[in-house]
Protein backbone atom coordinates (compact mmCIF):
# COMPACT_ATOMS: atom_id res chain seq x y z
CA UNK A 1 0.00 0.00 0.00
CA UNK A 2 2.64 2.75 1.07
CA UNK A 3 4.86 1.29 -2.02
CA UNK A 4 2.03 1.99 -3.98
CA UNK A 5 1.59 5.96 -2.60
CA UNK A 6 5.71 5.86 -2.90
CA UNK A 7 5.33 5.30 -6.63
CA UNK A 8 2.28 7.47 -7.30
CA UNK A 9 5.06 10.45 -5.39
CA UNK A 10 7.76 9.43 -7.42
CA UNK A 11 5.89 9.39 -11.03
CA UNK A 12 4.57 13.09 -10.62
CA UNK A 13 7.70 14.60 -9.31
CA UNK A 14 9.45 12.65 -11.97
CA UNK A 15 6.91 14.88 -14.52
CA UNK A 16 7.20 17.67 -13.15
CA UNK A 17 11.03 17.58 -13.72
CA UNK A 18 10.03 16.65 -16.95
CA UNK A 19 7.85 19.91 -16.88
CA UNK A 20 10.51 22.30 -15.72
CA UNK A 21 13.10 20.82 -18.12
CA UNK A 22 10.61 22.03 -21.27
CA UNK A 23 9.52 25.09 -19.58
CA UNK A 24 12.65 26.93 -18.21
CA UNK A 25 14.73 29.81 -19.56
CA UNK A 26 17.80 28.96 -18.56
CA UNK A 27 19.85 25.75 -20.61
CA UNK A 28 21.55 24.73 -16.82
CA UNK A 29 18.42 24.41 -15.26
CA UNK A 30 17.43 22.27 -17.92
CA UNK A 31 20.19 19.90 -17.68
CA UNK A 32 19.64 19.53 -13.92
CA UNK A 33 16.13 18.48 -14.34
CA UNK A 34 16.94 16.24 -16.54
CA UNK A 35 19.42 14.89 -14.21
CA UNK A 36 16.13 14.77 -11.49
CA UNK A 37 14.65 12.84 -14.15
CA UNK A 38 16.98 10.18 -14.32
CA UNK A 39 17.34 10.18 -9.82
CA UNK A 40 13.77 9.43 -9.81
CA UNK A 41 13.27 7.06 -12.36
CA UNK A 42 16.24 5.27 -11.29
CA UNK A 43 14.35 4.48 -7.85
CA UNK A 44 11.24 3.39 -9.67
CA UNK A 45 12.92 1.23 -11.39
CA UNK A 46 14.61 -0.20 -8.05
CA UNK A 47 10.95 0.00 -6.78
CA UNK A 48 9.86 -2.74 -9.41
CA UNK A 49 12.56 -4.88 -8.75
CA UNK A 50 15.17 -4.21 -11.83
CA UNK A 51 18.60 -3.20 -9.77
CA UNK A 52 20.69 -3.80 -13.87
CA UNK A 53 18.28 -1.00 -14.73
CA UNK A 54 18.42 1.33 -12.08
CA UNK A 55 22.57 0.81 -11.83
CA UNK A 56 22.56 2.24 -15.50
CA UNK A 57 20.20 4.99 -14.80
CA UNK A 58 21.85 5.90 -11.37
CA UNK A 59 25.58 5.99 -13.31
CA UNK A 60 24.88 7.15 -17.00
CA UNK A 61 21.73 8.85 -17.43
CA UNK A 62 22.67 11.80 -13.98
CA UNK A 63 26.14 11.10 -13.81
CA UNK A 64 27.40 11.23 -16.96
CA UNK A 65 24.96 13.05 -19.30
CA UNK A 66 25.02 16.07 -17.16
CA UNK A 67 29.00 16.11 -16.99
CA UNK A 68 28.97 15.87 -20.47
CA UNK A 69 25.93 18.78 -21.16
CA UNK A 70 27.39 21.27 -19.31
CA UNK A 71 31.06 20.41 -21.04
CA UNK A 72 29.09 20.91 -24.48
CA UNK A 73 27.17 24.03 -22.94
CA UNK A 74 30.16 25.88 -21.58
CA UNK A 75 31.67 25.25 -24.36
CA UNK A 76 29.22 27.06 -26.79
CA UNK A 77 28.47 29.40 -24.54
CA UNK A 78 30.44 32.39 -23.53
CA UNK A 79 28.39 35.22 -22.02
CA UNK A 80 25.18 34.91 -20.25
CA UNK A 81 25.28 32.31 -16.59
CA UNK B 1 -5.24 30.06 -17.97
CA UNK B 2 -6.19 27.33 -20.29
CA UNK B 3 -2.86 26.13 -20.54
CA UNK B 4 -1.77 25.93 -17.00
CA UNK B 5 -4.98 23.62 -16.94
CA UNK B 6 -3.33 21.67 -20.11
CA UNK B 7 -0.61 21.05 -18.12
CA UNK B 8 -2.65 19.74 -14.94
CA UNK B 9 -4.59 17.65 -16.71
CA UNK B 10 -1.57 15.98 -19.01
CA UNK B 11 0.22 15.45 -15.43
CA UNK B 12 -3.03 13.75 -13.89
CA UNK B 13 -3.20 11.46 -16.82
CA UNK B 14 0.08 10.67 -17.07
CA UNK B 15 -0.18 9.79 -13.62
CA UNK B 16 -2.93 6.97 -14.31
CA UNK B 17 -1.07 5.55 -16.97
CA UNK B 18 2.05 5.34 -14.58
CA UNK B 19 -0.37 3.98 -12.05
CA UNK B 20 -1.97 0.68 -14.31
CA UNK B 21 1.11 0.14 -15.46
CA UNK B 22 2.74 0.28 -11.59
CA UNK B 23 -0.08 -1.93 -10.51
CA UNK B 24 -0.32 -4.75 -13.58
CA UNK B 25 3.47 -5.38 -13.07
CA UNK B 26 3.46 -8.91 -12.21
CA UNK B 27 7.51 -10.64 -11.44
CA UNK B 28 6.25 -14.51 -11.06
CA UNK B 29 3.32 -15.24 -13.31
CA UNK B 30 3.58 -13.43 -16.57
CA UNK B 31 6.68 -15.16 -18.15
CA UNK B 32 6.50 -15.54 -21.63
CA UNK B 33 8.33 -18.55 -23.37
CA UNK B 34 11.56 -16.97 -24.13
CA UNK B 35 11.93 -15.62 -20.66
CA UNK B 36 10.74 -18.78 -18.89
CA UNK B 37 13.79 -20.90 -20.51
CA UNK B 38 16.26 -18.37 -19.72
CA UNK B 39 14.75 -18.11 -16.13
CA UNK B 40 14.59 -22.14 -16.20
CA UNK B 41 17.83 -23.12 -18.21
CA UNK B 42 20.44 -20.07 -17.68
CA UNK B 43 21.79 -21.08 -14.61
CA UNK B 44 22.35 -24.34 -15.30
CA UNK B 45 24.33 -23.44 -18.99
CA UNK B 46 26.08 -20.60 -18.23
CA UNK B 47 26.86 -20.71 -14.39
CA UNK B 48 26.06 -16.68 -13.74
CA UNK B 49 23.88 -15.71 -10.84
CA UNK B 50 22.73 -12.78 -12.57
CA UNK B 51 20.48 -13.95 -15.65
CA UNK B 52 20.77 -10.38 -17.01
CA UNK B 53 24.55 -10.76 -17.51
CA UNK B 54 23.90 -14.43 -18.65
CA UNK B 55 21.68 -12.68 -21.83
CA UNK B 56 23.74 -9.65 -22.24
CA UNK B 57 27.67 -11.25 -22.89
CA UNK B 58 26.38 -15.09 -23.86
CA UNK B 59 22.77 -15.64 -25.31
CA UNK B 60 23.20 -12.06 -27.05
CA UNK B 61 26.85 -10.99 -27.07
CA UNK B 62 26.54 -10.39 -30.75
CA UNK B 63 24.59 -7.61 -30.05
CA UNK B 64 26.86 -6.37 -27.01
CA UNK B 65 29.62 -6.28 -29.84
CA UNK B 66 27.31 -3.96 -31.98
CA UNK B 67 27.01 -1.62 -28.99
CA UNK B 68 30.84 -1.40 -28.41
CA UNK B 69 31.27 -0.63 -32.07
CA UNK B 70 28.83 2.06 -32.25
CA UNK B 71 30.61 3.64 -29.27
CA UNK B 72 33.78 3.67 -30.19
CA UNK B 73 32.47 5.31 -33.64
CA UNK B 74 30.77 8.14 -31.90
CA UNK B 75 34.18 8.49 -29.70
CA UNK B 76 35.90 8.48 -33.09
CA UNK B 77 33.76 11.07 -34.30
CA UNK B 78 34.07 13.32 -31.42
CA UNK B 79 37.61 13.44 -31.72
CA UNK B 80 37.77 14.23 -35.43
CA UNK B 81 35.85 17.14 -35.47
CA UNK B 82 37.41 18.27 -32.09
CA UNK B 83 41.16 17.75 -32.52
CA UNK B 84 43.19 19.98 -30.45
CA UNK B 85 46.72 21.75 -31.87
CA UNK B 86 49.51 19.84 -31.78
CA UNK B 87 51.38 22.83 -30.13
CA UNK B 88 49.18 22.25 -26.82
CA UNK B 89 47.27 24.09 -24.13
CA UNK B 90 49.05 27.19 -23.67
CA UNK B 91 46.74 29.82 -23.28
CA UNK B 92 44.74 30.23 -20.64
CA UNK B 93 42.20 33.19 -20.22
CA UNK B 94 39.47 34.16 -17.42
CA UNK B 95 40.19 30.44 -16.04
CA UNK B 96 39.57 30.14 -11.72
CA UNK B 97 41.43 27.61 -10.49
CA UNK B 98 40.16 25.07 -7.67
CA UNK B 99 39.87 25.46 -4.55
CA UNK B 100 42.68 23.65 -1.99
CA UNK B 101 39.70 21.45 -0.41
CA UNK B 102 38.39 20.25 -4.24
CA UNK B 103 41.97 19.39 -5.07
CA UNK B 104 42.79 17.27 -2.30
CA UNK B 105 39.30 15.34 -2.35
CA UNK B 106 40.07 14.57 -6.21
CA UNK B 107 43.02 13.28 -5.28
CA UNK B 108 41.63 10.71 -2.77
CA UNK B 109 38.10 10.01 -4.58
CA UNK B 110 39.56 9.44 -8.18
CA UNK B 111 40.96 6.01 -6.89
CA UNK B 112 38.03 5.30 -5.05
CA UNK B 113 36.06 5.53 -8.00
CA UNK B 114 38.33 3.79 -10.54
CA UNK B 115 37.79 1.14 -7.83
CA UNK B 116 34.20 1.11 -7.52
CA UNK B 117 34.25 0.98 -11.48
CA UNK B 118 36.37 -2.21 -11.46
CA UNK B 119 34.25 -3.81 -8.74
CA UNK B 120 31.19 -3.19 -10.87
CA UNK B 121 32.33 -4.42 -13.93
CA UNK B 122 34.65 -7.74 -12.69
CA UNK B 123 31.39 -8.39 -10.16
CA UNK B 124 29.43 -7.93 -13.38
CA UNK B 125 27.94 -11.77 -13.83
CA UNK B 126 27.44 -11.33 -9.22
CA UNK B 127 25.92 -8.47 -8.61
CA UNK B 128 23.85 -5.41 -10.81
CA UNK B 129 26.20 -3.68 -13.27
CA UNK B 130 28.73 -4.43 -15.83
CA UNK B 131 30.97 -3.19 -18.17
CA UNK B 132 29.12 0.06 -19.65
CA UNK B 133 28.44 1.05 -15.91
CA UNK B 134 31.90 0.23 -14.73
CA UNK B 135 33.47 2.27 -17.54
CA UNK B 136 30.89 5.27 -16.78
CA UNK B 137 31.91 5.29 -13.10
CA UNK B 138 35.69 5.03 -14.31
CA UNK B 139 35.33 8.03 -16.91
CA UNK B 140 33.59 10.03 -14.58
CA UNK B 141 36.37 9.57 -11.85
CA UNK B 142 39.03 10.96 -14.73
CA UNK B 143 35.96 13.83 -15.55
CA UNK B 144 36.28 14.70 -11.73
CA UNK B 145 39.85 14.98 -11.95
CA UNK B 146 39.90 17.02 -15.16
CA UNK B 147 37.31 18.98 -13.11
CA UNK B 148 39.76 19.91 -10.13
CA UNK B 149 42.80 20.48 -12.16
CA UNK B 150 41.58 22.09 -15.10
CA UNK B 151 45.80 22.69 -16.42
CA UNK B 152 46.37 18.96 -16.59
CA UNK B 153 45.30 16.58 -19.53
CA UNK B 154 44.95 12.98 -19.96
CA UNK B 155 47.74 11.27 -22.65
CA UNK B 156 45.44 10.23 -25.60
CA UNK B 157 47.96 7.99 -26.72
CA UNK B 158 48.27 5.45 -23.34
CA UNK B 159 43.91 5.40 -23.83
CA UNK B 160 43.64 4.16 -27.43
CA UNK B 161 46.30 1.68 -27.38
CA UNK B 162 44.54 0.62 -23.84
CA UNK B 163 40.87 1.01 -25.81
CA UNK B 164 42.18 -0.83 -29.41
CA UNK B 165 43.88 -3.77 -27.37
CA UNK B 166 40.79 -4.60 -25.16
CA UNK B 167 38.14 -4.38 -28.05
CA UNK B 168 40.84 -6.94 -29.95
CA UNK B 169 40.88 -9.28 -27.00
CA UNK B 170 37.28 -9.34 -26.87
CA UNK B 171 37.06 -10.61 -30.20
CA UNK B 172 39.34 -12.73 -29.87
CA UNK B 173 37.66 -14.44 -26.45
CA UNK B 174 34.75 -14.26 -28.97
CA UNK B 175 36.88 -16.61 -31.77
CA UNK B 176 38.12 -18.58 -29.04
CA UNK B 177 34.45 -19.43 -28.08
CA UNK B 178 33.69 -20.21 -31.69
CA UNK B 179 36.80 -22.93 -31.62
CA UNK B 180 36.86 -24.29 -28.09
CA UNK B 181 32.98 -24.17 -27.30
CA UNK B 182 30.03 -24.56 -29.13
CA UNK B 183 29.59 -20.48 -31.14
CA UNK B 184 31.21 -16.93 -31.19
CA UNK B 185 31.21 -15.62 -27.32
CA UNK B 186 29.86 -19.14 -25.85
CA UNK B 187 31.22 -19.25 -22.20
CA UNK B 188 32.70 -22.79 -21.76
CA UNK B 189 35.87 -21.81 -22.70
CA UNK B 190 36.93 -21.99 -19.44
CA UNK B 191 35.37 -24.43 -16.79
CA UNK B 192 31.98 -22.70 -15.32
CA UNK B 193 32.76 -23.13 -11.81
CA UNK B 194 30.77 -23.50 -8.50
CA UNK B 195 27.80 -21.28 -8.86
CA UNK B 196 27.72 -17.51 -7.10
CA UNK B 197 31.26 -17.58 -6.61
CA UNK B 198 33.84 -14.82 -8.31
CA UNK B 199 35.87 -16.93 -10.35
CA UNK B 200 32.98 -18.94 -12.16
CA UNK B 201 30.43 -18.44 -15.54
CA UNK B 202 33.47 -18.97 -17.72
CA UNK B 203 34.94 -16.35 -19.76
CA UNK B 204 32.27 -14.02 -18.61
CA UNK B 205 33.65 -11.63 -15.74
CA UNK B 206 36.67 -11.24 -18.74
CA UNK B 207 34.81 -10.75 -21.51
CA UNK B 208 32.76 -8.05 -18.91
CA UNK B 209 36.18 -6.62 -17.44
CA UNK B 210 37.59 -5.49 -21.04
CA UNK B 211 34.21 -4.43 -22.21
CA UNK B 212 34.89 -1.77 -18.95
CA UNK B 213 38.17 -0.92 -20.00
CA UNK B 214 37.31 -0.24 -23.20
CA UNK B 215 34.33 1.78 -22.55
CA UNK B 216 36.22 3.74 -19.78
CA UNK B 217 39.04 4.53 -22.30
CA UNK B 218 36.20 5.93 -25.02
CA UNK B 219 34.07 7.90 -22.54
CA UNK B 220 37.04 9.71 -20.62
CA UNK B 221 38.51 10.26 -24.61
CA UNK B 222 35.85 12.29 -25.33
CA UNK B 223 35.56 14.36 -22.24
CA UNK B 224 39.46 15.07 -22.21
CA UNK B 225 38.76 16.34 -25.58
CA UNK B 226 35.89 17.83 -24.77
CA UNK B 227 37.42 19.54 -21.95
CA UNK B 228 40.56 20.06 -24.12
CA UNK B 229 39.86 22.57 -26.56
CA UNK B 230 38.03 24.84 -23.98
CA UNK B 231 40.87 25.88 -22.58
CA UNK B 232 42.37 26.57 -26.27
CA UNK B 233 40.97 29.37 -27.90
CA UNK C 1 6.55 -2.23 15.49
CA UNK C 2 9.66 -1.90 13.63
CA UNK C 3 8.47 -1.66 10.27
CA UNK C 4 5.84 0.91 11.46
CA UNK C 5 8.32 3.13 12.92
CA UNK C 6 9.98 2.96 9.37
CA UNK C 7 7.04 3.59 7.45
CA UNK C 8 6.91 6.88 9.06
CA UNK C 9 10.66 7.38 8.67
CA UNK C 10 9.75 6.96 4.47
CA UNK C 11 7.12 9.44 5.35
CA UNK C 12 9.48 12.30 6.74
CA UNK C 13 12.08 11.48 4.07
CA UNK C 14 9.07 11.74 1.00
CA UNK C 15 7.79 15.19 2.70
CA UNK C 16 11.43 16.38 2.85
CA UNK C 17 11.78 15.22 -1.11
CA UNK C 18 8.16 17.28 -2.11
CA UNK C 19 9.62 20.33 0.02
CA UNK C 20 12.67 20.37 -1.78
CA UNK C 21 11.08 20.02 -4.98
CA UNK C 22 8.73 23.22 -4.15
CA UNK C 23 12.52 25.20 -3.55
CA UNK C 24 13.65 23.55 -7.03
CA UNK C 25 10.46 24.70 -8.86
CA UNK C 26 10.33 27.97 -7.20
CA UNK C 27 13.65 29.06 -6.51
CA UNK C 28 15.19 32.91 -6.91
CA UNK C 29 18.98 32.20 -7.36
CA UNK C 30 20.44 29.81 -9.50
CA UNK C 31 22.20 28.74 -6.47
CA UNK C 32 19.23 27.55 -4.43
CA UNK C 33 18.33 25.23 -6.96
CA UNK C 34 21.36 23.60 -7.14
CA UNK C 35 21.42 22.89 -3.46
CA UNK C 36 17.76 21.49 -3.74
CA UNK C 37 18.61 19.19 -5.87
CA UNK C 38 21.70 18.55 -3.66
CA UNK C 39 19.82 17.52 -1.06
CA UNK C 40 17.11 15.68 -3.15
CA UNK C 41 19.58 13.37 -4.27
CA UNK C 42 20.65 12.53 -0.49
CA UNK C 43 17.52 12.03 0.54
CA UNK C 44 17.10 9.85 -1.61
CA UNK C 45 19.76 7.26 -0.82
CA UNK C 46 17.61 7.32 2.21
CA UNK C 47 14.41 6.19 0.15
CA UNK C 48 16.82 3.38 -1.79
CA UNK C 49 18.54 1.46 1.83
CA UNK C 50 14.89 1.77 3.22
CA UNK C 51 13.23 0.15 0.03
CA UNK C 52 16.31 -2.85 0.49
CA UNK C 53 15.30 -3.25 4.01
CA UNK C 54 11.33 -3.65 2.82
CA UNK C 55 12.13 -6.20 0.01
CA UNK C 56 15.12 -7.62 2.22
CA UNK C 57 17.81 -7.79 -0.63
CA UNK C 58 21.07 -7.09 -0.29
CA UNK C 59 22.51 -6.26 -4.21
CA UNK C 60 20.30 -2.78 -4.00
CA UNK C 61 22.63 -1.19 -1.83
CA UNK C 62 24.96 -1.29 -5.10
CA UNK C 63 22.64 1.44 -6.61
CA UNK C 64 22.66 3.12 -3.61
CA UNK C 65 26.79 3.09 -3.43
CA UNK C 66 26.96 4.70 -7.08
CA UNK C 67 24.05 7.30 -6.34
CA UNK C 68 26.32 8.30 -3.50
CA UNK C 69 29.55 8.54 -5.62
CA UNK C 70 27.99 9.81 -9.03
CA UNK C 71 25.59 12.40 -7.88
CA UNK C 72 27.97 15.07 -6.26
CA UNK C 73 29.68 15.58 -9.32
CA UNK C 74 26.90 16.92 -10.92
CA UNK C 75 26.31 20.10 -8.15
CA UNK C 76 30.64 19.96 -8.63
CA UNK C 77 30.29 20.74 -12.16
CA UNK C 78 27.39 22.69 -12.17
CA UNK C 79 29.25 24.99 -9.33
CA UNK C 80 32.11 25.28 -11.62
CA UNK C 81 30.57 26.42 -14.27
CA UNK C 82 28.97 29.18 -12.71
CA UNK C 83 31.68 30.35 -11.09
CA UNK C 84 33.45 29.92 -14.85
CA UNK C 85 36.02 28.05 -13.40
CA UNK C 86 35.39 24.89 -16.03
CA UNK D 1 18.13 -9.07 19.14
CA UNK D 2 14.80 -7.65 19.96
CA UNK D 3 16.42 -4.75 21.35
CA UNK D 4 19.09 -3.90 18.14
CA UNK D 5 16.21 -3.66 16.38
CA UNK D 6 13.87 -1.44 17.66
CA UNK D 7 17.02 0.88 18.16
CA UNK D 8 18.09 0.97 14.60
CA UNK D 9 14.84 1.76 13.86
CA UNK D 10 14.17 4.61 16.34
CA UNK D 11 17.61 5.75 14.71
CA UNK D 12 15.98 5.82 11.08
CA UNK D 13 13.38 7.82 13.03
CA UNK D 14 15.70 10.31 14.03
CA UNK D 15 17.83 10.24 11.10
CA UNK D 16 14.50 11.27 8.64
CA UNK D 17 13.67 13.59 11.18
CA UNK D 18 16.98 15.58 10.39
CA UNK D 19 16.55 14.87 6.79
CA UNK D 20 13.36 16.55 7.38
CA UNK D 21 14.91 19.62 9.09
CA UNK D 22 17.39 20.01 6.34
CA UNK D 23 14.67 20.54 4.00
CA UNK D 24 12.50 22.73 6.38
CA UNK D 25 15.77 24.75 6.40
CA UNK D 26 16.50 24.90 2.49
CA UNK D 27 12.03 26.45 2.20
CA UNK D 28 12.50 29.19 5.67
CA UNK D 29 16.08 30.46 6.07
CA UNK D 30 16.56 34.06 4.73
CA UNK D 31 19.73 33.79 2.60
CA UNK D 32 21.44 31.37 0.14
CA UNK D 33 24.33 30.79 2.31
CA UNK D 34 22.48 29.84 5.30
CA UNK D 35 20.13 27.76 3.00
CA UNK D 36 23.60 26.00 1.79
CA UNK D 37 24.65 25.49 5.74
CA UNK D 38 21.35 24.19 6.62
CA UNK D 39 19.94 21.89 4.25
CA UNK D 40 24.07 20.39 3.73
CA UNK D 41 24.64 19.57 7.27
CA UNK D 42 21.34 18.79 8.77
CA UNK D 43 20.47 16.31 6.01
CA UNK D 44 24.38 14.34 5.93
CA UNK D 45 23.78 13.84 9.16
CA UNK D 46 20.62 12.40 8.86
CA UNK D 47 21.49 10.29 6.36
CA UNK D 48 24.66 8.77 7.95
CA UNK D 49 21.96 8.10 11.25
CA UNK D 50 19.40 6.37 8.96
CA UNK D 51 22.67 3.91 7.26
CA UNK D 52 23.23 3.08 10.70
CA UNK D 53 19.81 2.89 11.64
CA UNK D 54 19.31 -0.25 8.64
CA UNK D 55 22.69 -1.59 9.81
CA UNK D 56 21.71 -2.33 12.73
CA UNK D 57 18.53 -4.07 11.49
CA UNK D 58 20.77 -6.50 9.35
CA UNK D 59 24.10 -6.50 11.03
CA UNK D 60 25.37 -8.63 8.01
CA UNK D 61 24.95 -5.57 5.79
CA UNK D 62 27.37 -3.02 7.78
CA UNK D 63 30.40 -3.33 5.24
CA UNK D 64 28.68 -1.89 2.54
CA UNK D 65 26.80 0.49 4.80
CA UNK D 66 30.14 1.67 6.46
CA UNK D 67 31.51 2.27 2.88
CA UNK D 68 28.11 3.76 1.79
CA UNK D 69 28.69 6.63 4.80
CA UNK D 70 32.27 7.21 4.32
CA UNK D 71 31.61 7.95 0.70
CA UNK D 72 28.66 10.46 2.23
CA UNK D 73 31.40 11.70 4.60
CA UNK D 74 33.97 12.78 2.27
CA UNK D 75 31.82 13.55 -0.88
CA UNK D 76 28.71 15.97 0.43
CA UNK D 77 31.06 17.99 2.47
CA UNK D 78 33.13 18.88 -0.76
CA UNK D 79 30.18 19.86 -2.94
CA UNK D 80 28.71 21.93 -0.59
CA UNK D 81 31.66 23.84 -0.15
CA UNK D 82 32.02 24.45 -3.90
CA UNK D 83 29.00 25.62 -4.24
CA UNK D 84 29.04 28.12 -1.49
CA UNK D 85 32.57 29.00 -3.51
CA UNK D 86 30.84 29.85 -6.31
CA UNK D 87 28.07 31.50 -4.94
CA UNK D 88 30.18 34.46 -3.54
CA UNK D 89 32.41 34.07 -6.58
CA UNK D 90 29.46 35.42 -8.66
CA UNK D 91 28.01 38.29 -6.05
CA UNK D 92 25.09 36.58 -4.70
CA UNK D 93 24.01 39.18 -1.59
CA UNK D 94 24.31 38.50 1.87
CA UNK D 95 21.30 38.63 4.52
CA UNK D 96 21.45 42.22 6.21
CA UNK D 97 22.00 40.86 9.31
CA UNK D 98 25.58 39.09 8.47
CA UNK D 99 28.11 40.20 10.95
CA UNK D 100 31.57 38.92 9.50
CA UNK D 101 32.57 38.15 6.10
CA UNK D 102 36.17 37.06 5.87
CA UNK D 103 36.44 35.71 2.55
CA UNK D 104 35.78 39.35 1.36
CA UNK D 105 38.08 41.33 3.35
CA UNK D 106 40.58 38.56 2.16
CA UNK D 107 39.90 39.30 -1.19
CA UNK D 108 40.44 43.01 -0.59
CA UNK D 109 43.62 42.49 1.04
CA UNK D 110 44.68 40.74 -1.78
CA UNK D 111 43.71 43.59 -4.31
CA UNK D 112 45.76 45.74 -2.02
CA UNK D 113 48.65 43.97 -2.15
CA UNK D 114 48.87 43.56 -6.00
CA UNK D 115 48.39 47.24 -6.09
CA UNK D 116 51.46 48.02 -3.67
CA UNK D 117 53.20 45.42 -5.40
CA UNK D 118 52.84 47.01 -8.74
CA UNK D 119 53.64 50.23 -7.25
CA UNK D 120 57.01 49.09 -6.13
CA UNK D 121 58.12 47.95 -9.19
CA UNK D 122 57.35 50.77 -10.70
CA UNK D 123 59.36 52.75 -8.66
CA UNK D 124 62.43 50.35 -9.17
CA UNK D 125 62.46 50.96 -12.87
Amino acid sequence: MIFNLLAILLGISTIVFALVAIYTKKLIFAILATGGVSLFASILYLLMAAPDVALTEAAIGSGLTTLIFLFILNKIKEEDV
Amino acid sequence: MYKKLLVFATIFILAGIFLKLYQNFDGSKTLNKTASYYAKNGASEVGSTNIVTAIVVTYRGFDTLGEVTILFVAAAIIGFFLKTNAKGTNRIRNLRFSSEIMITASKILMPIMFLIGAYVFVNGHLSPGGGFQGGAIIASGVAFFLLANPTLSVNHKVLSVLESTSGLIFVLLGIAGLIYGGGFLDNRVLPLGKFGTLFSAGIIPLVYSFIGLKVGAELSNIISSLQQIQKEE
Amino acid sequence: MVNTILYIALGFIIISILMTLTRFVTGKTSVDRVIAFDIMTISSIGIIVIISHFTIRLIYLDVAIVYGLLSFLGVVIVAKFIERGL
Amino acid sequence: MKILDITGAILTLIGSIFIFLGALGVLRMPDVYNRIQTGTKASTLGTMLTLTGIGMIHPGWFGKIAILIIFIAITNPVSSHVLARAAHFINIPLTSKTVVDKLRESKIEEMENALKLEEEQKNDF
